[in-house]
C-alpha cells in the first residue's frame, strides 16, 4: 500500500467514513438534519474524489480492487444515484415517526457495498461489496417497520442470503479448478484448461444464477415485486438502481475478462435467461394495479433487454449496456421519484388509482411520470429510446436476431402497461380524490426537474454522454 | 504431509450439504429453522472453499471461510430482528404467513 | 366557331356553376332562366358550329380544340380537347336541341318542387357531361363525360330522395352501369398498354396497323368497350336498371333514359368502329345483344302497367336495333335511328309526363282512358311520336330509321335473316305495345278526371318534337323512296360505309312493304285486343301459360330475381357475416393469449418466501443443467 | 434553414398554445392556426420556388437541404432534405393541419391548450417523417408522432377511445422497431462492406447484401411501412383509431399518417432494396388488392359513419400499394396523387363526420337518413365527397387510381382486373353511405343545422383542391416528377415494370380470351 493506492481509494474512503461520522454524531445527538447534512456531504466529498485520482490508470491496489476509468464512471454514477436517492429519502421519512438518522448509515454503507463491487478485481472482494450492499438493504428494506416492509425484508433476506450461498458455492467451484480468484488470472487459466470443463462450467453458471437473483431476472425475478412493494419508496429506489447496476456492472467486467462468447453452453443460458425475462416481466406487469409492482415487474424485462446487449459482442456491448444502464438509472429514478414525492404518512402512492386524474390536480408530476413512462417504453426525445435503440443496435450488430425479435415482441407488449397507467392520470377523476395531499416537497422536486431535464437532454442529444462512456469504458 | 481428503470427496460433501440446505430452506415453515437451513447452505459453500483451498495447498479459500462466517453472523443478527419484528406482527413464526403481498 | 367549341359544354356547366352555389336563393324564374338558357345557348352556338361545319368542311373532315394537357406523365398524355366531326356534330345538335326543349319542357313541369334549383343544376350537369362525352378527343376525357351522365342519372333517378324506393333505384342505376365501366376502364388500360394512346383517333389508325383483324387484343379491347356500352345503354344482360330508372322526373327520363345518355353506347361503339371491325367476334356478339335485347324487352314492354315503364321497355328495345344496326355494320343507320328515336322518344315521355301531370302522378295505364278528348294536344303529339316509334309507314321518321335497320340486317355483309326475323318480330311488338299504350290511355272509357293541363311553355317542345318526329326522317330517304342518303353521307364521312352483299333494289322495295304490312298488323292487333275485344286479352292472360308469361315478361324477363339471388344477396350475405372484421379475431386472439399469460404468471406470485426459494432453486438447476448439458 | 422551421414552427406553436391556455381557449386556436399557416405559407413560397425540371440538378432531386452532425459517434447526422416528393407531403401536411385546428374549434372544449399541443407535435412529427434523410432521424420522428396522436385519441376520443388508442399505438410501435432492426441490419451491413458507420440515406443507397438478407431486412421495412399504410391484413387497428379518435385526430390519421406508410415505401423499402422489393412485388401487389377489395367490403356492411370511412381507407390506400409496387412512372404518379387526393377527400368525410356527430350526437347510419332536406349544404358536400371516394372522373382520386391502374396494368394484368372491380363495390359503399345519411324521410327530430360558415369555408377550399387536381393535376405531377425519377434510378434498372413488361404481352392476350 503506498500513498498513491490511497488516492485512488479516495472516494471509496470518503464514502465509508461518512458512515462513521454519521454514527458518531449521532451518539453526541439525534439530529435528523445534521445526519442528512452529513450524508449528502459525505457523497459529495466521494465524488469529488473521482476526480482527484491520481494518474497512472489501471491501478491495482492489491489483487484484490482495480481502478480504471470504467470504475469511476460507475462509482460515479451510483455516487449520483445516491445522492438523489437520500435527497429523495430526506422530506419523504421526515415525515415519519421513530429513529430515522441510521437511515443514511445504511445507506451510505450500501453505496459502499456498490462501490467496492465496480472496482472488484477478485472474488473476494466481490463477496465482501455484495455482502455489505445485501446486509444494508435487509435492514433499509424493513426500516418503516410496518407490516409490508418487514415482509419484504425478511423475503429478501432469505432469498439473498440463499442466493449468496448459491454463488460462493460457485465460487468455491470455479476457486477449486483453477487455483484462483483473480479475475484476469482465472481468465487465463479457464483458457488454458479449454471451456468445457464441467465443474468449471457449473461453477461459472451457479455464479452467474447468484448475481440473477440480484439482478432479478426470470427465473429469480419473483421476490421484486414484493420487495418494490414493501420498501419504503426512496429504498426501492435505490434497489432498483444502484445495487442492480452495480452488480451488472460487475457482470460486465467480469465477462469482459472471462469471455462469455467462448462459453457456448453458458451464452445459451444467459440468453435463456434474457428471453424468460422480457416475457416474464412484462407479462406480469400487464395487469397489474400497483404502480410499484409495475414497476418492479418493468425492471425485470429491462434487466432482460440489457442482457441481449450483453451477451453482444463487439466495440459496441460494453457502450450500449453502459448507456442503457445510465439511461435506466434517469428514468427508474424518476419514476420512484414520483411516487416518493406523491406518497402520503401511511402508505406509498402505488395504486394505480392514486393516479387517476393526476394530470388535473398535479400537471406538472404528470408530465414528469409520463415522460418517465415514456422512456421505459422506449420513447424518442427520452432517453430510453436512445437506450432501447442501443440495445438493439447492438443486438442486431453481433446478428443476434432471435433475441432482437423478441426484444421487439416484447416492447409491445410492455408498451400496453406504459400506456395503461399514463392515460390513467390524464383521465378526469371521478370525484376529486383527497387521498394523497402532500405539501409540495421542494427537494424532490428539485430533484425530479434535474431527472427530467436530463432525461430529455439525452434523448434530443445523447452525442456527449455517448462519447463520455466510450471514452471512459474503453479498457474494457 | 497429511494425506488429503480428495477434492471430489470433498466437494460432493459440500455439494450434499448445500442440497439439504437448499431443501431446508423450501420446505421448513418455521422462520427461524429456514434461517439455519441457510446457515447450512453457507457452511456447505464454506466447506468446498476450504477444501478448494486445501487442493492447490493456498490460505485463499480458508480466508473465504472466515469471511462467509462473519456474514453469516451479520446476517443472522439483522435477519433475528427482523424476525422479531414478524413475530410481533403475526404472533406466529409461521413464514408462509407473511403472504400480503402477491400478484 | 372553331375556338368557341369549347363554350358548347362549358355553358352547361357554368350553368351548374352558378346553379350549384347560388340556386338556393335565386327565384324559379331565375333559375329556370339559367337552366333552360345555358342549354339554349349551347345549342345555338352547336348550331352555329354545324353551319360553319356544312358550309365550310374542315380538311380532315374535324376540328380539334386543345385546352390543355390533363395529365402528363410518361407517355400518357391525355388532353381535355374537344373533337368534332359529322358524328359528334350529329350528337352535339341532338343533345344540345333536344336538350334545351326537354329543359324548357321542365321550367313548367317541375315548377313548385321544392328542388327546383338543384333539377336544374343536374340538369345543365348533365348536358355539360353529355357534351363532354360526345365532343371528347381522347378516350379517357369520353369516360369522363361518361361517368359524368351516369352520375347525373344517379341523381336524377333519386331526385326526390325522401322516397328510399327512389334511392335505391337511382344506386342500382349507377351500380349496374359502373360495372360496365369497369369493363371499360380495362379496355382503357388494355388500349393504352398496347397502342400507347387514348386520342380516338390515333386508336383507329394505330390499331389497324397494329392489330390484324380478329387478333386476340382487337377481340379483347372491343369487348371490354361493348362492356362499358352494353352497361349505359341497358343492354343485356346490363338491362335491368333502367326501368327502375323511371323513379325520376319525367323529363329526366326524356332527357337522359331516352334521348341522349343511354344511347352512349351506341356512340362509343360507332365512335370506335375500327376496333369492332377488326373483332368480328365481338361485332357478332353486338349484333346478337341488340336483336335479344329488343325481342325481350318489346315482350315485356307489352305487359307492363306503368305508362313509363312501357317506354323505358321501348327504349331498351330501340336500342337494341340500334345495337342490331351497329353489329352488321350499318353504322349510320344506328346513328340515324339514334336521332330520330331521340325525338319521338323524347316526344312519348313528355307526352306521358303531360298525362302523369293530368292524372296526378298517376302512372298505372289501366286508370287512366279516354283522354283524348281533354288532352287534345297531348293526344295528338304523342300520337305522332306513337306512330314514328310505330314506324307506321312513309309519313314517320321512326320508319325511315328502322326500316334501314332491318334492310341491313338482311342485306349487310354481317347481316342474316334470324337477325332480320328478330328485327321484324320485334317491329311487330313494337306496334302493339305502342299502340296498346295509346288506346289505354286515351281511348275507351274516362276513369278519372284530368288534372292539371299542359300550359304553353310545355305545349312548345311537344309541338317541335312532334314535328321532328314527322320531318326527321326526310334526311335520309333510302334508294327505293327518292334516294337522297343526305344523313348517310354526311355521316360516313367519319364512319365506313356499309358493306352491303348487293341485294336488288327490288328486294329493298318488297322489305319495306312487308315492313309497313307488320306495323300497321300491329297497329290492328293492338286496337283489336285492347280497344274491341279485352276479354280475348284477359282470357290469354287467365290461362296458366299466360300468367306465367305474364309474370315473366312484367318482370322483364326474371333478370332482376336472378341477379339478387345469384350477386346481391351472397355481397350482403358476405358483408353481413364479416361485419367486424375477421382478420381482428387474429390480434384479439393474441391480446387474449396475454391475458392469459398474464394471469397464470401472476399465480406464480403467491407472495410465499419457499415459494420463491423453490423458483430460485429450480432456476439454479435449469441454469446449471442448460449449461452442463449444451456443453 | 427553412426546413427546421417547417418542423420547429409548429412544435413552438403547440408549446405556446398550451402555456397560453389561461381561461380563455380561443388563444391556443390562434396561435395553433398561426404556427400551421406559417409552415403552410413557407411550403407555398418553397414550391413557387421549386424548379421547374428539379431531376437536372446534380446528385438527385433534393433542391433545399440540411445536414448537420447530431450523434457522430454512430454515424447519426441531423439530415433533412425536400424534394418534390416531400414538398408535395409537407403542403398536404399544412394544409390538412389547418383544417384538422379549424375542424376543432367547437368540438374541442376540454384542455384545449394540451389538445393543439399534441396537434401540433403530431405535425411536427409528420413533416419530420416526411423531411428526414437520415435513417436515425426517420426513425426518431416516426416514433415522435405516435405519442401525442395517442394522447389525442386517448383524451380526446369517442366512447372505446382507449381500447382504440392502445390499440393504434402498440401496432405502429411494434412494427417501427422491427423497422428498427431493419434499420440497424442495413448499417452494419453497410459497416461491414465500406467500413462506414452511418445512417445516412444517400450514402446506404446501393449497399449490396446477399438476397436472403436483404428481404429479410426489406420486410422489416415493410412491415412499418404496411401497418401504417394500412394493409391487409394488418389493417384492424385502423377502424377503431379512426371511429374513436376526435375529428382532428381522424384527419391526421387519414390524411398524413396513412401517408407517412406509402412514404416510406417510396422512399426507403423500395431504393434500398431494389431486388427484394422486386421480388416481393406480387405478393406486395396481391395484398394491395386484397386490401382493395376487402376494405370495399367491409366499408359497405359498416353500421358506424366512421368506421365506413376508415374502412374506405383501406381500400384506397391497396392502390396506393399496388402504385408503388408497379413501380413505373404511371403507377408511382398515380400513387402519389392518390395519397393527395385521398387525404383531402377523406379528411373532409371526416370532418363532416365530425360535423354530424356535433348535430346529431350519433355516428349511427341508423339513426341518420333524411338529412337532405335539414341540411342540403352538408348533403351536396357529402355528395361531393362520397363521389370522390369512388372515384368519380374530373375528381382527383380518379386521376389517382386511374394513373395506378394504368400503370399497374404494365405490370400484371390479373390484379388490375381485379382492382378494378373494386370500383364497382367503392360505387356501392360510396352511394350507401349517401343514401343512408341524407337521403330518405328524416325520422328524428330536431331537425340538425347546417353547415356554418367556417365549415363551408373549410369544404370549400378541400372541395377546390379535388376538383383542381382532378382537372389540372400537372402542377402537382411535375413537382413530384423528378423525385419519383430519382428514386427510380436509384432503385436501379431492374424495376418490376422493366421486368414485367417482357410478359406483358402474353398477359394481356390471356387476359382477352
Amino acid at each position: 500500500m503506498t500513498a498513491n493506492d490511497f488516492g485512488f481509494l479516495a472516494p471509496l474512503l470518503a464514502i465509508g467514513i461518512a458512515p462513521v461520522v454519521i454514527m458518531l454524531a449521532v451518539a453526541v445527538r439525534r439530529s435528523y438534519v445534521l445526519s442528512c447534512g452529513l450524508a449528502l456531504g459525505g457523497i459529495v466529498a466521494a465524488f469529488l474524489a473521482l476526480f482527484a485520482v491520481p494518474q497512472g490508470m489501471p491501478h491495482r491496489v492489491t489483487s484484490l480492487l482495480i481502478f480504471d476509468n470504467y470504475a469511476l464512471l460507475y462509482m460515479g454514477l451510483i455516487f449520483a444515484s445516491t445522492f438523489a436517492v437520500t435527497l429523495l429519502a430526506s422530506e419523504y421519512l421526515a415525515a415519519r415517526k421513530g429513529d430515522l438518522e441510521e437511515f443514511y448509515v445504511l445507506l451510505l454503507l450500501a453505496c459502499l457495498g456498490s462501490s467496492l463491487l465496480v472496482v472488484s478485481n477478485h472474488f473476494g472482494a466481490f463477496f465482501i461489496g455484495i455482502e455489505i450492499l445485501s446486509i444494508s438493504l435487509y435492514a433499509l428494506i424493513g426500516y418503516t417497520r410496518n407490516g409490508l416492509s418487514i415482509e419484504a425484508g425478511v423475503k429478501y433476506l432469505v432469498l439473498a442470503a440463499a442466493s449468496s450461498g448459491i454463488f460462493l458455492f460457485g465460487i468455491a467451484l470455479l476457486y477449486g479448478e483453477t487455483g484462483t480468484m483473480e479475475f484476469p488470472l482465472l481468465a487465463a487459466r479457464t483458457a488454458a484448461q479449454g471451456t468445457n470443463g464441467l465443474i468449471l462450467t457449473a461453477g461459472l453458471a451457479l455464479v452467474v444464477a447468484g448475481i440473477g437473483f440480484k439482478l432479478a431476472v426470470a427465473p429469480f425475478h419473483m421476490w421484486t415485486a414484493d420487495v418494490y412493494e414493501g420498501a419504503p419508496a426512496p429504498v426501492t429506489a435505490f434497489v432498483a438502481t444502484v445495487s442492480k447496476g452495480a452488480v451488472f456492472a460487475l457482470l460486465l467486467r467480469f465477462f469482459a475478462i472471462v469471455d462469455i462468447n467462448a462459453h457456448h453452453s453458458l451464452f445459451a443460458a444467459v440468453a435463456v435467461i434474457a428471453v424468460l425475462s422480457m416475457f416474464a416481466g412484462n407479462l406480469l406487469a400487464l395487469l397489474q394495479n400497483n404502480v410499484k409492482r409495475i414497476l418492479a415487474y418493468s425492471s425485470i424485462a429491462h434487466l432482460g433487454y440489457l442482457l441481449v446487449a450483453f451477451l453482444a459482442s463487439g466495440a459496441m456491448r460494453v457502450t450500449a449496456v453502459s448507456f442503457y444502464l445510465v439511461a435506466y438509472f434517469i428514468t427508474t429514478l424518476g419514476a420512484f421519484g414520483v411516487v416518493t414525492v406523491l406518497s402520503g404518512k401511511e402508505r406509498d402512492a402505488d395504486d394505480i388509482e392514486d393516479y387517476r386524474g393526476l394530470f388535473t390536480r398535479r400537471p406538472w408530476t404528470a408530465l414528469i411520470f409520463s415522460a418517465m413512462l415514456l422512456s421505459l417504453a422506449g420513447i424518442p426525445l427520452t432517453a430510453g429510446f436512445i437506450g432501447k435503440f442501443y440495445v438493439i443496435a447492438a443486438g442486431a450488430g453481433s446478428a443476434l436476431w432471435l433475441l432482437v425479435v423478441m426484444l421487439v415482441l416484447n416492447s409491445a407488449i410492455g408498451l400496453y402497461y406504459y400506456l395503461r397507467l399514463m392515460v390513467v392520470m390524464y383521465v378526469s377523476p371521478g370525484e376529486e380524490k383527497v387521498a394523497v395531499t402532500l405539501p409540495l416537497s421542494v427537494t424532490g422536486y428539485l430533484v425530479l426537474a434535474v431527472l427530467v431535464i436530463l432525461l430529455v437532454w439525452l434523448g434530443i442529444y445523447p452525442a456527449p454522454v455517448i462519447e463520455l462512456i466510450r471514452s471512459m469504458t474503453a479498457g474494457i | 504431509m497429511i494425506s488429503q481428503v480428495p477434492f471430489e470427496h470433498g466437494l460432493i460433501l459440500a455439494g450434499a450439504l448445500f442440497a439439504l440446505g437448499l431443501i431446508g430452506v423450501m420446505v421448513r415453515r418455521n422462520i427461524i429453522f429456514i434461517l439455519l437451513s441457510i446457515e447450512v447452505m453457507l457452511n456447505a459453500s464454506g466447506l468446498a472453499f476450504v477444501v478448494s483451498g486445501s487442493r492447490w495447498g493456498q490460505p485463499d479459500g480458508q480466508i473465504m471461510f472466515i469471511f462467509i462466517l462473519a456474514m453469516a453472523a451479520a446476517e443472522v443478527s439483522v435477519g433475528l430482528a427482523l424476525v422479531i419484528r414478524l413475530y410481533h406482527l403475526y404472533q406466529s413464526l409461521d413464514a408462509d404467513r407473511a403472504s400480503r403481498m402477491r400478484g | 366557331m372553331r375556338t368557341l367549341l369549347w363554350l358548347i359544354p362549358a355553358l352547361p356547366f357554368a350553368g351548374f356553376f352558378v346553379l350549384a352555389v347560388f340556386g338556393a336563393r335565386l327565384r324559379e324564374k331565375g333559375v329556370a332562366a339559367i337552366g333552360a338558357g345555358s342549354v339554349g345557348v349551347s345549342a345555338v352556338l352547336a348550331i352555329l358550329a354545324g353551319i360553319s361545319f356544312i358550309t365550310s368542311p374542315p380538311p380532315g373532315g374535324s376540328w380539334t380544340q386543345t385546352l390543355w394537357t390533363w395529365i402528363g406523365v410518361d407517355g400518357f398524355r391525355p388532353a381535355i380537347a374537344f373533337y368534332l366531326d359529322a358524328l359528334s356534330l350529329v350528337m352535339t345538335l341532338v343533345v344540345t336541341f333536344v336538350g334545351f326543349l326537354i329543359h324548357l319542357y321542365a321550367t313548367e313541369f317541375m315548377s313548385d318542387d321544392e328542388g327546383y334549383s338543384r333539377f336544374f343544376a343536374y340538369m345543365n350537369l348533365f348536358v355539360g357531361s353529355m357534351l363532354t362525352l360526345v365532343l371528347a378527343d381522347n378516350l379517357l376525357l369520353l369516360y369522363l363525360g361518361w361517368e359524368g351522365v351516369g352520375l347525373c342519372s344517379y341523381l336524377l333517378i333519386g331526385f326526390w330522395y325522401k322516397d328510399p324506393a327512389n334511392g335505391s333505384a337511382a344506386m342500382k342505376a349507377f351500380i349496374v352501369t359502373r360495372i360496365g365501366d369497369a369493363a371499360m376502364a380495362v379496355g382503357l388500360f388494355l388500349i393504352f398498354m398496347n397502342l400507347g394512346t387514348l386520342n380516338i383517333q390515333e386508336i383507329m389508325q394505330k390499331a389497324s396497323h397494329t392489330w390484324p383483324r380478329g387478333s386476340g387484343l382487337a377481340v379483347a379491347a372491343a369487348a371490354l368497350l361493348l362492356g362499358g356500352a352494353l352497361g349505359k345503354s341497358a343492354q343485356l344482360p346490363l338491362q335491368t336498371w333502367l326501368p327502375d330508372a323511371m323513379a325520376g322526373p319525367t323529363p329526366v327520363s326524356a332527357l337522359i333514359h331516352a334521348a341522349t345518355m343511354v344511347t352512349a353506347g351506341v356512340y362509343l361503339i360507332a365512335r370506335t368502329n375500327v376496333l369492332f371491325l377488326l373483332a368480328p367476334p365481338v361485332q357478332a356478339a353486338v349484333a346478337i345483344i341488340g336483336a335479344a335485347t329488343l325481342l325481350l324487352a318489346g315482350f315485356s314492354a307489352l305487359t307492363q302497367r306503368d305508362i313509363k315503364r312501357v317506354l323505358a321497355y321501348s327504349t331498351i328495345s330501340q336500342i337494341g336495333y340500334m345495337f342490331l344496326a351497329l353489329g352488321v355494320g350499318a353504322w349510320s343507320a344506328a346513328i340515324f335511328h339514334f336521332m330520330t328515336h331521340a325525338f319521338f322518344k323524347a316526344l312519348l315521355f313528355l307526352g306521358a309526363g303531360a298525362v302523369i301531370l293530368a292524372m296526378e302522378h298517376e302512372h298505372d295505364m289501366f286508370r287512366m282512358g279516354g283522354l283524348r278528348k281533354e288532352l287534345p294536344v297531348t293526344f295528338w303529339t304523342f300520337l305522332i311520336g306513337s306512330a314514328s316509334l310505330s314506324a307506321l309507314p312513309l309519313v314517320t321518321a321512326g320508319f325511315y330509321s328502322k326500316d334501314l335497320i332491318l334492310w341491313y340486317s338482311w342485306s349487310s355483309e354481317n347481316g342474316s335473316p334470324w337477325l332480320w326475323a328478330a328485327g321484324l318480330a320485334g317491329a311487330l311488338l313494337t306496334s302493339i305495345y305502342t299502340f296498346r299504350m295509346v288506346f289505354l290511355t286515351f281511348f275507351g272509357e274516362r276513369k278519372k278526371e284530368a288534372g292539371r293541363r299542359p300550359g304553353r311553355v310545355m305545349t312548345i317542345p311537344l309541338v317541335a318534337l312532334a314535328v321532328l318526329s314527322v320531318i326527321g326522317g326526310f334526311a335520309e330517304l333510302p334508294r327505293t323512296l327518292g334516294n337522297m342518303p343526305v344523313f348517310s353521307e354526311f355521316v360516313n364521312t367519319v364512319l365506313p360505309p356499309v358493306k352491303a352483299a348487293g341485294e336488288a333494289q327490288s328486294a329493298e322495295a318488297a322489305m319495306q312493304v312487308v315492313t309497313s304490312f307488320v306495323s300497321l298488323a300491329g297497329v290492328y292487333v293492338a286496337y283489336l285486343l285492347f280497344l274491341r275485344k279485352r276479354r280475348y286479352v284477359e282470357g290469354l292472360a287467365a290461362t296458366r301459360t299466360g300468367r306465367a308469361l305474364h309474370r315473366l315478361w312484367f318482370s322483364g324477363w326474371a333478370f332482376d330475381w336472378v341477379y339478387d339471388r345469384a350477386l346481391v344477396q351472397p355481397f350482403f350475405w358476405i358483408a353481413r357475416i364479416n361485419r367486424d372484421d375477421f382478420v381482428d379475431l387474429f390480434y384479439d386472439g393474441i391480446a387474449w393469449y396475454n391475458g392469459f399469460f398474464h394471469g397464470a404468471l401472476s399465480l406464480t406470485q403467491s407472495g410465499k418466501v419457499r415459494w420463491y426459494a423453490m423458483g430460485i432453486a429450480l432456476g439454479t438447476v435449469i441454469m446449471v443443467g442448460i449449461a452442463v448439458v449444451l456443453l | 434553414m427553412i426546413l427546421v422551421w417547417l418542423i420547429a414552427i409548429p412544435l413552438t406553436g403547440g408549446l405556446l398554445a398550451w402555456l397560453l391556455d389561461r381561461g380563455d381557449d380561443r388563444l391556443p386556436r390562434w396561435v395553433s392556426l398561426a404556427a400551421i399557416a406559417i409552415d403552410f405559407v413557407l411550403a407555398l413560397v418553397l414550391w413557387m420556388q421549386y424548379p421547374e425540371k428539379a431531376n437536372v440538378l446534380p446528385g438527385g432531386a433534393w433542391f433545399v437541404e440540411v445536414r448537420s452532425a447530431w450523434i457522430p459517434g454512430l454515424g447519426i447526422g441531423f439530415h433533412l432534405a425536400m424534394d418534390g416528393l416531400s414538398l408535395l407531403l409537407v403542403m398536404l401536411t399544412a394544409f390538412l393541419g389547418i383544417m384538422s385546428v379549424a375542424c376543432s374549434w367547437t368540438e374541442i372544449r376540454e384542455r384545449v391548450g394540451f389538445f393543439h399541443f399534441n396537434l401540433m407535435w403530431t405535425l411536427a412529427g409528420i413533416m419530420g417523417v416526411f423531411l428526414a434523410l437520415d435513417l436515425f432521424l426517420f426513425y426518431f420522428f416516426w416514433e415522435l408522432m405516435l405519442v401525442p396522436m395517442y394522447f389525442l385519441i386517448a383524451l380526446w376520443g369517442h366512447e372505446n377511445r382507449i381500447y382504440a388508442a392502445v390499440k393504434f399505438f402498440i401496432f405502429t410501435q411494434l412494427s417501427g422497431l422491427l423497422m428498427l432492426a431493419a434499420i440497424l441490419g442495413l448499417y452494419f451491413a453497410h459497416a461491414r462492406e465500406t467500413g462506414v458507420y452511418t445512417f445516412d440515406y444517400l450514402e446506404l443507397l446501393g449497399t449490396s447484401m446477399d438476397p436472403a438478407k436483404a428481404m429479410a431486412l426489406m420486410l422489416g421495412f415493410l412491415v412499418a411501412f404496411l401497418v401504417k399504410l394500412p394493409a391487409f391484413p394488418l389493417h384492424t387497428w385502423l377502424p377503431d383509431a379512426h371511429t374513436e379518435a376526435p375529428t382532428a385526430g381522424s384527419v391526421i390519421l387519414a390524411g398524413l399518417l396513412l401517408k407517412t406508410g406509402a412514404y416510406g415505401l417510396l422512399r426507403f423499402a423500395v431504393p434500398l432494396f431494389p431486388q427484394a422489393a422486386l421480388d416481393f412485388s406480387p405478393v406486395a401487389m396481391a395484398l394491395a388488392v386484397a386490401g382493395i377489395l376487402y376494405g370495399a367490403v367491409l366499408a359497405f356492411a359498416q353500421k358506424d359513419l366512421k368506421r365506413l370511412v376508415a374502412y374506405t381507407s383501406v381500400s384506397h390506400m391497396g392502390f396506393v400499394l399496388l402504385g408503388v409496387f408497379a413501380w413505373n412512372e404511371l403507377a408511382l404518379q398515380g400513387a402519389v396523387i392518390q395519397m393527395v387526393c385521398h387525404g383531402v377527400s377523406t379528411g373532409a368525410l371526416f370532418i363532416l363526420a365530425g360535423a354530424l356527430q356535433e348535430r346529431i350526437h350519433s355516428r349511427d347510419l341508423g339513426l341518420m337518413g333524411g338529412l337532405w332536406s335539414a341540411a342540403p349544404r352538408m348533403g351536396a358536400v357529402g355528395m361531393f365527397f362520397g363521389l370522390a371516394s369512388l372515384g368519380l372522373p374530373g375528381l382527383g382520386n380518379f386521376i389517382g387510381e386511374f394513373l395506378v391502374l394504368f400503370g399497374a396494368y404494365k405490370v400484371s394484368v390479373v390484379m388490375t382486373v381485379i382492382a378494378t372491380t373494386g370500383l364497382v363495390i367503392a360505387t356501392a359503399y360510396s352511394l350507401w353511405m349517401v343514401q343512408r345519411v341524407f337521403f330518405g324521410a328524416r325520422r328524428e327530430e330536431p331537425r340538425p343545422s347546417d353547415l356554418g360558415v367556417r365549415e363551408m369555408a373549410m369544404m370549400a377550399f378541400m372541395m377546390a383542391v379535388i376538383v383542381w387536381i382532378g382537372l389540372y393535376p400537372r402542377m402537382v405531377l411535375s413537382t413530384s416528377e423528378g423525385a419519383l425519377n430519382t428514386l427510380r434510378q436509384s432503385a436501379g434498372v431492374s424495376a418490376p415494370s422493366e421486368r414485367m413488361s417482357h410478359t406483358a404481352m402474353p398477359g394481356a392476350n390471356d387476359d382477352g380470351k
